[in-house]
């Protein structure tokens, strides 16, 4: 095991996928010669060329659109978003295009790209650069979306993306891209669709996604020793396949949970998630489900206000609080 | 009327000299008899397709929308005859004279109109959607302009994979006020991708003229804007489409340079045959002036009687066999199963679809 | 009252407003020449000219960041979207600037903008023109969303959200289009936030909104009919704001909530609305809130699939049945 | 290095005979010589206010991005001096410039960077939201190109509402290639809308140089395709800038008819202050060449005293206002309060803000 960041996983994902594979490249703005805006991309263009890490204009609907195109005959391209609120200026391409064609064409073909890029706020950029869209991904089907929450995840879930022949939606996170985790020398892949459990427990479960699972887990331990609560935390890992079956397990065992995510509240993911435990889960539950999510509005730029915003270890606590009143 | 022809100065490399009986070019004379019959075949074939598949819609055996294409027929025909192994065509909802063209059967399209498990795109796709990638047709696609970033990159793929090609994407003259194709027009001219854009200028998007939605009615002209060749020339006459597009297209292959090809044409009938106004945005005089002078069936037929490829009864002949093959699609559609309520969630995603080790994990489908 | 259509109502709505109101135009492509893609225009543009009815060209990008721009200046634009599936085109400036520019400024400005065109399936049209994305728009803020069921509200909401000072987004239904209801002659407005009880009952509620509330409606009859069950239909109207008020007392009343929506499942309207009630009304349930939904699935194109694809009145008794079960 | 000018033949009407000493241009020798001064006090004020920011920044004073202006100076400040009553102005994250030359104070820019109460958006913009709608400044936009159909909006109320003036939307040289901005064009010049778009060209976008971004390297050209009028300047000589652009501004103000101005400028600094890459991607030589001979503030000092408008001691003394201006603004955002918490869910809906009579219905937030 080595202890990399975030940042490093990925890279060692994309730098590994683009060894195995002829077919995937790597095109998106700064990608290359800039070696990324967040550096994700270091050194990849020296190393493999122009050919294989490709820097686009600020044309995201264009080279979005470019990479489905080439996707259908085989080219496996991995784009990224600067930031995944700029895959707005290309919502058309992404969510049309990509996740409908295979439908369409009744299954003649299929679109086997990675967007990849940070999702999150946390940073004090303003509304139009935090956003978290991955449950409008999740609304169409035919659209695939993961999170990571920390290094092992991030390169383990890359690389299954990257060999996914649907498309696949890769939110990355700009904090946690300096964190870092143990990961294992030997090749491994984190396939989608499997849920992660942090931390076991008996009082309560915690369900979150991305850096939040992070966060939920330090509250979690918080809990534990200054409220004596024993909380169970799940890490989605991946929104759409959905762990249906850990959350559930989970849920049924404690009784309660909290559902923690950064984005809106309305329709956010953790929307559904409820849905999903109240449904499947109803005679088990002691109590409400509760959700910390970003507080609505569009996000704040003041740095103490953005940290007030979005969930923090104090907000989740004081909804796990709640949670079991 | 004569329309004027505009080349690119700038970067088109061969001034090739001004070419009027374009049945006389050299990539029209090398045709062999049986070549240029099939030209008309196609072209027939289309136009009584469509007949057919009106008279369906207006019966209720059609739903959703119906373009046709009735009027524009030798652009597709005549830029499909072109196509190589590797040259691969994308185009919008107005896509069945295309999808005929690269050799689709009249069965598998009529049948995708009535949305039978029979049709191309299993019933899922409709009228707009017609794909046939063994055929490198890529659809099929209902978003104006949505279609061209991914002919850009069908043509990136061939680049990227070594491939002699090219791809060529059509779109109309209201589909280039769209960002998404003026993006993608810089991205392939900087890049150097394989890609002929056809914009098929019908003189109408929908009621909307095109003096009213572009500020300029040379819609080529944009290309220079991004230092890329652009040409004009008219649709009627499918040697004259494949004069100038194979100049076009031999360019994209060997040279790696995208092209933007207006081809001025027109089409019959209203913008889908739902549009009832469309004797009102434009008049029965203009359209019947076109019909009279223009249209791409008589223009072929007329062609290949006077240069002795085709005779009356031969073209009679092919008339009533693509008339009764169209009739035949229409008995076959109809008599053709929909598809079962359990395909509603098939074609979804790749991985569940060939899910063979059963390796799948998680929920893929959310209903309660 | 005069019984009129749900097209005709929109019309008429947009006509008193534009003849109120100098700063109202309309702009789309179709509305103006052409009298509208499905006729909601229709005769506007020859009795109010070119000024206050306008052509555009295929550029949603262009025109809804124009139409923004403009109401910052006090222009009030009612732009169409031919479909509201075309808006996948200019989310960003939708998304972005019409929802967060007041913020981003302090307050200094306003968008008093309505986008508005249909947004449904059911008309054999395929995957990209079927969406019903209002779930995306409520997910954030900034933006407000209503549903009109029927002619009066469709009437009533769009003049509401004419004079409303936030940018407002009207979901209409090309299948309501030519269906007929009772429409006062006098001037009234439908205010935004207020949900419509379509019919008491006691032994469960149904809330939907749009098309599907009427669905629910008829569905509810039959269930009453030939099943005995009371049902309460709730109409929301409004989506952003919600009526939550009228959604509790109901859900309190009865103790059963089926949510009916056309939309996907994932992360739809309803998955919010179901964790709303869960939450608020936890003790008052006396099962687990279902859903129907769309098949998850892109738009299926052939007919009698996509009949049952979405919510049809069979769909939605099993639902129901299922829910008191 | 004297750059190229070009101009469109086709749509600007008067055919201006070359000038070469811009000052000399009538709308420069109409200005006073107070008038003068002020050019070089905004001009030099931006200059000290960013420098001071940049300090702030490295002091871990501003989060976020910072996008400096240093070197670009002469274009807002030309530009927005030729403003009259009824124009109006946008521009992308770039802000600072822009939003000091409408008159917005060192104070309310500074403290909105802190993210300060208050900040001129309260602190809830930053660095790339600055907004003066009072001084006819709509900000201040993060997404690339975002802007550009603002603008045009901003002139469609002009043109809608009768007054005569223009807008004035500013974009950068990576912004062009965005649909956005290229679907703008076509409908201003399609509808007649009186905006001026001034490509502020510095050569880069981020890490990607002109001729890595853009297939031809001269911009406003893309006009042409549009049928719109279109001209490039340089942008170090305030003096040059007015000139041209008041060409442009008057035709859009008098015929409402669009102009897309390419100017060409440069700037000092890294994309934005995080960007540690900027000598990577160009060379020292490059960046120290420009401040040798086109610093703007260099530029216009020389030229008012060479005119005998400055002295070098009033010169002097306008530079220690203008740093003790930005030094008292760092010490405002410094002392001044963050915005409470319970603001962060006000300025989101205009109705909930001004709810006096208690109107409001349902639900507008939704957490638990
Ligand atoms: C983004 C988007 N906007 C609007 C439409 C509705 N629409 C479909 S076809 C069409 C007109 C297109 O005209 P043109 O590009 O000239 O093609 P033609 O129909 O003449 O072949 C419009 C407005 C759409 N499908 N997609
Ligand atoms: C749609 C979108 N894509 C990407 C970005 C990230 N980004 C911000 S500025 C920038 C470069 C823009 O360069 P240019 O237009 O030349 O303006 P300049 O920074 O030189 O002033 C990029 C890529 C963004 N903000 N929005
Ligand atoms: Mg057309
Ligand atoms: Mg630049």
């Amino acid at each position: 095991m080595a202890l990399i960041t975030y940042r490093e996983a990925i890279k060692q994902a994309l730098d590994e996928e683009i060894q195995r594979d002829e077919n995937v490249c790597i095109m998106g703005e700064e990608v290359a010669q800039y070696n990324g805006a967040y550096k994700v991309t270091e050194g990849l263009w020296e190393k493999h060329g122009d050919k294989r890490v490709i820097d686009t204009p600020i044309s995201e609907a264009a080279f979005s659109g470019l990479a489905i195109g080439a996707s259908m005959l085989g080219v496996r391209p991995v784009i990224e978003m600067m930031f995944m609120s700029f895959s707005y200026v290309a919502i058309d391409q992404l969510f049309n295009n990509a996740s409908f064609c295979r439908y369409m064409s009744g299954g003649l073909m299929n679109v086997p790209i990675v967007v990849r890029g940070p999702a999150n706020g946390g940073t004090n950029v303003g509304a139009t650069h935090s956003h978290t869209p991955e449950n409008m991904v999740a609304n169409h089907p035919g659209l695939k979306v993961v999170c990571p929450s920390n290094a092992y995840d991030a390169k383990g879930l890359m690389k299954a993306a990257i060999r996914d022949n649907d498309p696949v939606f890769v939110m990355e996170n700009t904090l946690l891209y300096g964190e870092k985790w143990e990961v294992p020398e030997e090749e491994y892949i984190v396939e989608l669709g499997v849920a992660n459990i942090l931390k076991e427990g008996t009082d309560m479960t915690i369900i979150s996604h991305g850096r939040c699972a992070m966060l939920s887990l330090q509250a979690a331990k918080t809990l534990e020793e200054k409220h004596g609560i024993s909380v169970e935390v799940v890490d989605l890992r991946s929104i759409r396949p959905l762990d249906e079956e850990t959350i559930l397990n989970s849920v049924k065992k404690t009784g309660r949970a909290l559902l923690v995510e950064e984005n809106k509240p309305y329709c956010g993911v953790d929307a559904q998630i409820s849905h999903i435990i109240q449904l499947k889960a109803f005679d088990y539950l002691d109590g409400p489900i509760h959700r910390v999510s970003a507080i609505d509005a569009p996000q704040i730029y003041a740095k103490p206000l953005e940290d007030w915003q979005i969930p923090n270890e104090e907000r989740i606590i004081t909804g796990a609080l709640k949670c079991l009143s | 009327m004569a329309t004027p022809k505009k080349k690119s100065a700038s970067t088109t490399k061969k001034a090739t000299a001004k070419i009027t009986d374009f049945a006389a070019a050299p990539i029209n004379k090398s045709l062999s008899k049986e070549e240029k019959i099939d030209l008309y075949r196609t072209i027939i074939g289309i136009r009584r397709f469509e007949e057919r598949s009106l008279r369906a819609y207006n019966q209720g055996k059609i739903g959703g929308f119906l373009h046709l294409y009735i009027g524009q027929e030798a652009v597709a025909s005549g830029i499909v005859s072109l196509m190589e192994e590797n040259d691969h065509i994308i185009t919008a909802y107005r896509d069945h004279g295309h999808a005929l063209a690269v050799g689709m059967s009249m069965n598998e399209c009529m049948a995708e109109m009535f949305g039978k498990h029979t049709g191309c795109s299993k019933g899922k796709g409709g009228s707009m959607h017609f794909f046939a990638p063994d055929k490198n047709y890529w659809g099929g696609h209902g978003i104006v302009a949505g279609q061209t970033p991914l002919g850009a990159g069908l043509a990136f793929a061939l680049k990227y994979k070594g491939l002699k090609g090219c791809a060529i994407a059509f779109l109309g003259d209201g589909a280039v006020n769209q960002g998404s194709f003026m993006e993608t027009l810089n991205l392939v001219s900087l890049w150097g991708i394989p890609v002929v854009f056809v914009i098929e200028n019908n003189g109408y998007s929908m009621g909307t003229s095109l003096k009213r939605s572009s500020a300029k009615e040379n819609l080529a002209h944009r290309a220079d804007g991004f230092d890329m060749a652009w040409e004009v020339c008219n649709g009627h006459d499918v040697f004259e489409v494949r004069e100038v597009a194979n100049r076009a297209m031999k360019r994209a292959r060997e040279e790696h340079k995208p092209f933007l090809l207006e081809i001025q044409t027109y089409r019959y009938r209203g913008h889908s045959v739902a549009d009832a106004n469309h004797e009102k945005y434009r008049t029965k005089e203009e359209i019947e002036e076109y019909k009279r002078t223009k249209d791409p069936v008589n223009v072929i037929k007329q062609q290949l009687l006077d240069d002795g490829t085709l005779t009356e009864a031969l073209a009679k002949k092919i008339d009533q066999e693509k008339k009764d093959e169209a009739e035949a699609s229409a008995k076959f559609a109809e008599e053709s199963p929909y598809a079962p309520r359990s395909e509603i969630q098939t074609d979804v995603y790749w991985e569940v679809d060939n899910d063979t080790d059963n390796k799948l994990k998680g929920t893929y489908f959310f209903n309660d």
